[in-house]
């Protein structure tokens, strides 16, 4: 039964780190890729680590899980965060599809600041 | 009795406690004097240690060989350490004079000391991946001192250098792995007792020839020395009177290590491709220096060439020839480093190594002038000078195992060797100075020029002295050469002193 | 005897210092030191004549078998008189040559050495000590001809000398070790008394040349001899020592030295007696076909070494005493002539004896020396030139080989040379008085006292003929190998054939030299076109061809480009192991079959990202492949068991890429720059060296001759090492050294970065 | 009171990291995080009280949770499928959180959760700017992020 | 120029920090009994600066270290070469290791030695090279711009 | 622990870092590449986890733990670098 | 394994020299980061590599419970690994100084310091 969990938890977390692959592989731009890769990457190495947790049966095993678990959920967003921002300011392009962007207009990228929204700005728009 | 360690010891501290006080330039100069000095006490006890007693081991951290890393000085070692001593103060000593304060900001003397320490460590350690770790510890001090100042050439030659000594560092890291795998240990005299064991010898042949190329490129041997004279002529003058007088050595000495203590099972085959080494590089070596006009790059080029030298009398094998060898790496390290100081001289007074823009010295330096002859001559080989009697022991032990081909070969080259000896003399030393047009400054036009000359006169004649000693005075020197080479044709003795001796 | 030869050298340290105090007199002084040597060596030769040769011994290198040993027979003895004799003359009349020079204490030093090397080398016994005193002589005589070092062609004639005596001297080292190892000694005279058969060994031929090779070049011999003239570019008083009276000597010395063990090898009678009569007749011609004085004497002096090589050559009993007399005379008259010609040029400003004429009233007594000395030059009676003459021809019609050639040249060069005086003595002082560039008086006493004494000497000793031969030329036969008892010199033997064809030199010789000033353009043309296939000639294409050939090997060996240095040695590492492999070892390809699927995939990425990085151009893009390169190593680390390393390469990597976006900022991106012919070249190169590290790697898995150490390292780790991470134990404890020079490493990247970061930035800054 | 906390917080982790739930190995964690504050204190924020945080914490955790594998499940079936179905753009969201970790802590959350990804904060930090991949319903989206944000802010807070 | 940094990669940085800084104390004290060492840990530490550096500017980083780095850098070495010492004072061969049993609250001990001491200067020694470069990189990419 | 299941894994993980791998060659930008290699830092400490339970050696969770640490600081250091200017590949 | 590792590293040191006989310099770099991890896996490889042992001794043992990878190649390339990234950390500096000091990437154009 517990060999059963843990086969699960395993399975299903390589499961999602092979979706993450392939979402990258196969989404047509930069923040979709990233959508698929961090999230599911990292909820796929979470659930690996529960897996392993479970396997070894250990309060030391409990407590590297934990501590990776955690050290996951908080660089993964800020790298994401990071290279997202840098794609996305660069003008990495955007999908066909996207259907809205109210982040460019705000942003002026040769002092890189960035509005709250420049709907509210007096300044005539260039 | 941790002696062995020692000479590591003192530039390592050194080294580390002038890294730790970079703020202050004063408390840099003195303990590069300092350490230096020390460093050269040391290792003259060490040398009068081993003299006493054959040889020194130590097991460091107390953990007999082959389970830790052995520290085995033998006579060879011992003599290189004591010139790496010599070499290290005259150079400590001319940096008083010569070295600008902007490079001592930058850590010139802390770099000067880990160099030592890595040459140092390369010449004691009994442990061949101990060896690669020395290397590099001296191989990266010398990029960082190669590329002190920044200049344009620096960095091109610098390329070339730091490259094609990495490209020999894998070789050697690869051969350390393969050895370990095949043989299972690190310590040289455990790995040569091992290799008296084996039955097949070929693969240690491959190991053999690998360690070969990479010390070759190490030593600047044919042809694989092209990183030597793209670089060396392109630091400040005591850099390269350093390297110039130590780094090739240590890939000389660890030849002179390897096969003689170590590949010593196959002489035919490993020896004789030696052979052809030393013969091809003494001649390619002198030929480019002929083709040079610039004071360093001759030298440079002459570096390359007295290397072959050192390697014939590896490769010819007889005592004699292991001695001529010892003498020759000897009074090779003294005369080059008092050369390239020489010309920090003239570059200090006239701004230029270009021989065609130098001149006059003979006129305006006598002292300096005759600072030259003696090593240019004893570089040369001409009697009564260091040179002459290292070379007369090569060339005697040349024709007793009648190798006439190369022997021919050391010949000429030192015909050669003169031929730019006297170019630098007559174009620096006889010619009148040129016009101040042709670029170079002429000497008392600045008169800040002159300061700290003294120093640099003190490190030049201190290391004249020692050729001259050298040359008239031979006899405790070539003691030494024969304990070293009998040591060297005799692994047993190292092997057992190793092996046996626990702490 | 040490002090004898070494005091020279000694007194040459402090002659600056000297010049210094004494000022114009100090060539008096100076001359002190060789006048009493001379007494000193005079005194040795009764001694010597009584006992035959001695030797001092003072131990030097004794385990180089290098030792201070000196041999005191007769022809050393004579050598060292006539070192010493004429050497105090010398140094006078340097004196007054050179009075307020410059550089006259430099002068000094070097004179002084140079004559005490010269003794070293007549008065050695150990063969090294001799070759010593032998470099020696090159060295302080380069310094000599280059005395006056800002012309240029003075540092051309210096360099040119010492380069064909030392390329002698290099074949003259191997010689004498050849020599000394079959004769199982390094003293002359246990070579002299050696038991081998030094004639019959296998390297007698070898060895003969390198000993001839050396004596040749330094005593000037055809085809060496173009050195000597042009070494006249030194100051007179030099020429006069080194190149007339001693330094040229020196090979002559050497030959004779050798000739009781050699002389018997027929290659040495063949090479002596050829090559020393074309340089006999080569240095007679030469002589009368130039104009300046010391060109003239400088040829007749290349005559006179070639007789004395050829008399050697000889060997007979005649020769032999030929040899002895006729260097007593040349050195005499030779040594004086070329005084007198210092004088020439000291007091009329001219080197050209063409543009002399009638000095004789200005200078009688300059006059009468020069008439003397040039009379024994030519070989006229009473003289003991002509003594020496008589007997060299004598040998000559009863030489062991080339007996027809011989007598020619020996007839040719008597003419040469009594021409060769005839222009030296006879047209500057008589005849017309002519204008020259100074007005010429006597000169002072320092000049004067040489020519003179050694121009009176010329004559006593061919008037007073006994005090030669039972002085000199009896011990030095002696010593030659033949028998001083027989020894008998006279001025008069009759009308016998020697005498006959004396006189037809001289008939001849007053013919030539009454057309001399007409025939002399003609003869110089001769000279020149001769000139332009003689083997000075030969030395500068050597020259040029050792520049050309030195430019062409650094063009194509140290181009300057990377790529060619890097695949240079990458073909030597792949060329010398893998052919080592495979003639020792044969090739040991297996096919590979991975037991771990997941650990090949790893493997393969690590290769694909590895192959992804080296050919895209988009250069972050390889940053980031090199990072997956680094992962799949960090995996493998995992996987096979090694976590520690694992996590280093991991961290590794990140920092890598970290530095590398910091710096690559400000790089440009990747661009292919070579053809796709060299890029085929490169991928060639990389694949064999990428092979044979396969297959080195296949043959090293093979084989496992010892288990490894490290079972004790793991056994100890708890027990001893007080750790449970055995690498870790290893790493700090075992082999704690490593990781002490590992830090040392990283501090001087982390000086280098920063030095290198820094040190232009703040240089702008300040 | 707030370096306290997190001086508390260092010293668990390291006897969770170490193993050893010894006394004298918390008071070494303790002790080498009071040494890691000590280099930062300068730079960490005032932060507000901290009481009774934790049963809401629990709660957020698993609402997290929940948010963050249905999230997954629908990115991975655009992805799995040819077809897109997502309708990506970049909104900007009013922020209500006001402090420095407040506003971290909003982000990598939303960041965190599946579709939707923060890119950046304007400079007077009064909005978000988020690339959300599923924007066919922009109110729907905009409520389910503000819910986040406010259950965030209520563990915060 | 602008730091490019924003306020999600400096707050997150407050917190990421001090959790490497203790992570590589964590590595470098227990290293000589599982997977860590001095080493290691030292590249952690300036992981974890780096980070700092790389959302809060030189300047701050500067102030946050309080010395140079090249201070680390001797300082490392000094007492690298400093657990030689007691080696030699007790005339042992150099870098014979001492282990000493140093008393904690709650009766248990711990096991200094020097190897601690070397791996500890180790340590130090990575985080001042390392930092060294990293910092004067961007001094000078910042003196640059 | 079941020898299939773990096969499995290992070759789902293995396939998927290949497809992560496909991406960063492609790019075409470099933040396409960066996050590629993000998620293979992802995939790795998976492997590391799934090796630590096949082996049974709790210790190489520790090299997990810094990979979940420290290697997200590429990434930063990627975006550093984008942003200031580096040129856009 | 090491069969398969043999051709893995060696096809390493090829990319390695290859990218080392570029003309530019900035690739040098990715030859120096290969020809380092290749000479590190040559001697993992040829020391015997061997699965799931890691040289760790439980808690409370003497030694290993069975036997264990070698431990001595781990620390020789962990130290390897140390070195090769101070070096390279030079190497890369190094680099960037050179191109900007002389103005160009290309090696061939940085021939001054020869002939
Ligand atoms: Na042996
Ligand atoms: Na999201």
């Amino acid at each position: 039964m517990i060999d059963l969990i843990i086969g699960a938890f395993l399975i299903s977390g390589a499961a999602f780190m092979l979706l993450a692959a392939l979402g990258i592989l196969r989404l047509p731009d930069l923040p979709t890729r990233m959508h698929s890769s961090t999230k599911a990457g990292a909820l796929g190495a979470m659930l690996i680590m529960g897996g392993v947790v479970l396997g070894f049966a250990q309060w030391l095993a409990l407590a590297r899980g934990v501590a990776i678990v955690l050290f996951i959920m908080m660089t993964t967003p800020i790298a994401a965060h990071a290279i997202g921002r840098a794609g996305y300011l660069i003008g990495v392009p955007l999908w066909d599809g996207t259907i809205k962007d109210e982040l460019r207009e705000n942003y002026d990228s040769r002092t890189h600041s960035l509005r709250s929204d420049a709907a509210d700005d007096d300044e005539p728009r260039v | 009795m941790s002696l062995a360690v020692a000479p590591i010891l003192v530039p390592l501290f050194f080294g580390a406690l002038s890294l730790a006080l970079w703020r202050y330039r004063i408390a840099q100069r003195v303990l590069g004097l300092a350490g230096t000095l020390v460093l050269l006490l040391v290792s003259v006890r060490l040398l009068q240690v081993v003299h006493a007693e054959g040889m020194v081991v130590l097991h460091m951290g107390g953990w007999a060989a082959p389970l830790g890393i052995t520290l085995a000085v033998d006579m060879l070692g011992a003599i290189m350490v004591a010139l790496t001593g010599i070499t290290g103060l005259a150079i400590a000593l001319f940096s008083m004079g010569d070295t600008p304060e902007r490079h001592e900001h930058f850590g010139y003397y802390p770099l000067m000391h880990l160099l030592l320490a890595g040459v140092v460590g390369s010449f004691v350690t009994g442990d061949i991946f101990n060896l690669y770790v020395w290397f590099e510890v001296m191989l990266i001090a010398s990029f960082a001192l190669l590329t002190l100042g920044g200049e344009r050439a620096q960095m091109e030659g610098a390329i070339k250098y730091v490259t094609l000594n990495l490209f020999s560092s894998a070789i050697f890291l690869s051969a350390v792995g393969i050895l370990y795998g095949l043989l299972g240990t690190l310590n040289m005299a455990d790995i040569a007792l091992k290799i008296d064991q084996v039955e097949n010898t070929a693969l240690i042949n491959v190991v053999a020839v690998m360690f070969m190329v990479a010390f070759g490129i190490k030593a600047s041997a044919f042809p694989l020395f092209f990183w030597l004279p793209a670089s060396y002529h392109t630091p400040l003058v005591g850099v390269s009177a350093l390297f110039a007088g130590l780094l090739t050595k240590v890939g000389v000495y660890a030849l002179f290590r390897m096969f003689t203590i170590v590949f010593d099972h196959d002489i035919a085959y490993t020896h004789e491709i030696l052979v052809w080494v030393a013969g091809f590089t003494m001649l390619s070596g002198v030929l480019g220096a002929a083709a040079q006009y610039e004071f360093r790059r001759i030298l440079s080029f002459h570096i390359v060439s007295q290397i072959g030298y050192m390697i014939l009398g590896l490769a010819l094998f007889t005592p004699l020839a292991i001695i001529g060898g010892v003498f020759y790496i000897m009074h090779h390290i003294i005369v080059k480093t008092t050369l390239f100081l020489i010309s920090g001289v003239t570059y200090r007074l006239t701004g230029t190594h270009e021989l065609k823009a130098l001149g006059g010295y003979y006129r305006s330096r006598p002292m300096l002038s005759i600072l030259f002859l003696i090593p240019a001559f004893s570089l040369a080989g001409m009697p009564p000078l260091s040179g002459f009697f290292a070379k007369f022991i090569v060339i005697r032990a040349g024709i007793e195992a009648q190798a006439w081909g190369v022997t021919a070969v050391a010949l000429l080259v030192g015909l050669l060797t003169l031929y730019s000896m006297t170019k630098i003399w007559a174009e620096v030393f006889w010619k009148a100075a040129p016009d101040t047009e042709s670029g170079a400054v002429t000497e008392g036009s600045a008169a800040a020029n002159t300061a700290g000359l003294g120093w640099m006169y003190t490190a030049i004649a201190g290391l004249a002295a020692c050729t001259l000693f050298i040359g008239l005075n031979g006899e405790p020197i070539y003691a030494l050469a024969e304990t070293a080479a009998q040591q060297l044709l005799n692994p047993d003795r190292y092997i057992e002193a190793v092996l046996e001796a626990r702490p | 005897m040490l002090p004898a030869v070494l005091s020279g050298f000694i007194l040459a340290l402090f002659a600056p210092l000297i010049c210094r105090v004494a000022g114009d007199r100090c060539g008096w002084v100076f001359a002190l030191l060789p006048a009493t040597l001379f007494v000193w060596f005079a005194g040795l030769l009764p001694d010597v004549m009584a006992n035959g040769a001695q030797v001092v011994r003072y131990p030097w290198f004794p385990a180089m078998d290098v030792n201070l040993d000196f041999l005191v027979d007769g022809l050393s003895l004579m050598f060292a008189l006539l070192i010493s004799g004429i050497g105090t003359f010398i140094l006078i009349y340097a004196g007054g040559y050179l009075k307020g020079h410059a550089f006259l204490g430099r002068f000094y030093v070097c004179m002084l050495s140079f004559m005490a090397s010269m003794l070293g080398v007549v008065l050695s016994d150990n063969l090294v000590t001799f070759f010593v005193f032998w470099e020696l002589t090159s060295i302080t005589s380069y310094l000599l001809i280059g005395f006056e070092h800002e012309d240029v062609k003075a540092r051309a004639s210096a360099l040119q000398g010492l380069f064909v005596t030392v390329a002698g001297g290099l074949a003259l080292m191997a010689g004498l070790i050849m020599l000394a190892t079959v004769a199982g000694s390094y003293s002359l005279s246990g070579v002299l008394a050696s038991e081998a058969d030094l004639i019959g060994h296998e390297w007698a031929v070898p060895m003969l040349l390198c000993i001839l090779a050396g004596a040749f070049t330094k005593s000037a011999q055809v085809p060496f001899h173009f050195w000597l003239p042009n070494a006249m570019a030194a100051p007179t008083p030099v020429s006069a020592f080194l190149h007339s009276a001693t330094m040229v000597k020196a090979g002559v010395y050497l030959l004779a030295r050798l000739n009781p063990a050699l002389g018997e090898a027929q290659l040495w009678t063949l090479l002596l007696s050829l090559f020393g009569g074309l340089t006999m007749f080569t240095g007679a011609f030469l002589a009368i076909t130039h104009t300046g004085a010391k060109k003239v004497l400088a040829y007749s002096t290349i005559m006179a070494l070639g007789t004395l090589v050829m008399l050697i050559g000889i060997g007979t009993h005649y020769a032999l005493v030929a040899f002895a007399t006729f260097l007593i005379a040349h050195s005499l008259y030779k040594g004086a002539l070329f005084m007198i010609a210092g004088i020439l040029d000291h007091e009329t400003g001219t080197k050209d004896v063409a543009e002399m004429g009638g000095l004789a009233r200005l200078m009688p007594v300059t006059a009468i020396a020069a008439a003397v000395a040039a009379l024994s030059l030519a070989g006229l009676p009473p003289l003991l030139g002509f003594v020496g003459k008589e007997l060299m021809f004598e040998a000559v019609l009863e030489a062991p080989a080339w007996q027809r050639l011989l007598p020619v040249l020996a007839v040719g060069a008597g003419i040469g040379v009594m021409v060769a005086a005839g222009i030296i003595a006879i047209k500057p002082f008589f005849g017309e008085r002519r204008e020259t560039p100074k007005h010429p008086h006597e000169a002072p006493l320092s000049m004067l006292a040489g020519p003179v004494v050694l121009a009176g000497l010329s004559l006593l000793f061919g008037v007073a003929l006994f005090i030669p031969e039972q002085t000199l030329v009896g011990p030095v036969v002696a010593s030659l190998g033949g028998v001083a008892q027989k020894v008998h010199l006279s001025l008069w033997h009759g009308v016998n054939l020697p005498l006959m064809l004396s006189l037809g030199c001289l008939l001849v010789a007053v013919v030539i030299l009454r057309f001399w000033s007409s025939l002399q353009p003609q003869l110089a043309i001769v000279r020149d076109g001769l000139g332009r296939f003689g083997p000075e000639a030969g030395y500068f294409r050597i020259m040029e061809w050792l520049t050309r050939i030195a430019t062409w090997q650094t063009r194509v060996l140290q181009n300057g480009t990377m790529g060619n240095y890097m695949i240079t040695l990458a073909l030597t590492t792949v060329g010398i192991t893998g052919f080592t492999l495979f003639t020792q070892y044969g090739l040991p390809l297996r096919l590979p079959v991975p037991d771990s699927g997941f650990a090949a995939g790893i493997a393969l990425l690590m290769v694909m990202s590895a192959f992804f990085a080296t050919s895209t151009i988009s250069r972050l893009g390889a940053v980031a492949a090199m990072s997956v390169v680094g992962f799949a190593v960090a995996l493998i680390f995992i996987l096979f068991s090694a976590p520690d390393l694992g996590i280093t390469q991991i961290l590794v990597e990140t920092l890598t890429v970290i530095l590398l976006v910091l710096v690559l900022f400000r790089l440009p991106g990747f661009t292919r720059m070579s053809s796709p012919l060299e890029r085929g070249r490169d991928i060639i190169v990389a694949v064999l060296f990428g092979s044979l590290m396969t297959v080195l790697i296949l043959a090293a898995t093979e084989v496992q001759f010892f288990d490894p150490i490290s079972a004790e390292h793991v056994a100890r780790s708890v027990s001893d090492g007080h750790g449970r991470n055995i690498v870790n134990v290893i790493l700090v404890d075992f082999r704690a050294l490593d990781t002490l020079g590992e830090i040392f490493v990283l501090a001087l990247a982390a000086t280098g970065v920063y030095s290198m970061i820094r040190f232009k930035a703040e240089e702008q800054s300040a | 009171m707030i370096p306290f906390f997190w001086n508390v917080i260092l010293a668990l982790l390291w006897v969770a990291l170490t193993g050893s739930f010894s006394g004298g190995n918390l008071l070494a964690g303790f002790f080498f995080g009071y040494l890691a504050l000590a280099v930062l204190q300068r730079h960490v924020p005032v932060l507000y009280g901290y009481s009774q945080r934790a049963p809401r914490f629990l709660a957020f955790a698993v609402f997290f949770l929940k948010e963050l594998i249905v999230a997954n499940v629908r990115v991975a079936y655009d992805v799995i499928t040819p077809v897109w179905y997502m309708k990506p753009g970049v909104i900007a969201m009013r922020l209500e959180a006001e402090t420095d970790i407040e506003i971290t802590l909003v982000a990598n959350l939303i960041s965190l959760t599946p579709g939707t990804l923060s890119l950046d904060v304007s400079d007077d930090r009064k909005v978000l700017y988020i690339h959300a991949m599923f924007m066919a319903d922009e109110q729907e989206l905009r409520d389910s992020l503000q819910e986040l944000e406010r259950r965030i802010l209520r563990v915060l807070r | 120029m602008k730091e490019a940094n924003t306020l999600i990669l400096r707050t997150a940085a407050l917190f990421l920090v001090p959790m490497q800084l203790l992570f590589s104390v964590f590595l470098l004290l227990r290293g000589h009994d599982e997977p860590g060492g001095g080493f290691i840990a030292g590249l952690v530490a300036s992981g974890a600066v780096v980070l700092f550096l790389f959302s809060y500017g030189v300047s701050a980083t500067r102030e946050l270290l309080r010395v140079d780095p090249r201070d680390f850098l001797g300082v490392g070495l000094l007492i690298g070469l400093a657990s030689i010492v007691p080696s030699l004072v007790l005339g042992q061969p150099a870098m014979t290791a001492q282990w000493w049993a140093i008393p904690l609250p709650g009766g248990d001990y711990y096991k200094f030695s020097t190897p601690l001491i070397f791996d500890v200067g180790v340590y130090l020694t990575v985080i001042g090279s390392i930092l060294t470069m990293v910092v004067g990189l961007s001094e000078s990419e910042e003196s640059d711009a | 622990m079941n020898g299939f299941v773990l096969t499995l894994v290992y070759s789902m993980l293995a396939l998927a870092m290949l497809m992560a791998a496909i991406r960063l060659g492609k790019g075409p930008s470099l933040p396409d590449r960066v996050v590629a290699l993000e998620l293979i830092s992802s995939m790795v400490v998976g492997i590391i986890g799934v090796h630590a339970l096949d082996t049974g050696v709790l210790s190489f969770l520790d090299v997990a733990i810094v990979v979940a640490l420290v290697a997200f600081l590429a990434a930063i250091g990627f975006a550093r670098f984008i942003e200031r200017g580096g040129p856009r590949e | 394994m090491e069969t398969l590792m043999a051709y893995i590293v060696g096809a390493l040191f090829a990319a390695a020299l290859y990218m080392m006989l570029r003309r530019s310099i900035v690739k040098l770099v990715i030859g120096l980061m290969l020809i380092s991890n290749a000479a590190n896996l040559l001697i993992f490889t040829v020391a015997g590599m061997r699965e799931g042992a890691p040289p760790l001794i439980p808690e409370g043992a003497q030694v290993p419970a069975s036997a264990v990878a070698d431990p001595l190649p781990q620390a020789l390339i962990l130290t390897a690994i140390v070195i090769a990234f101070g070096v390279l950390a030079f190497s890369v500096v190094l680099i960037h100084r050179a191109y900007e000091v002389v103005g160009t990437d290309d090696l061939d154009r940085m021939k001054d310091t020869d002939t």
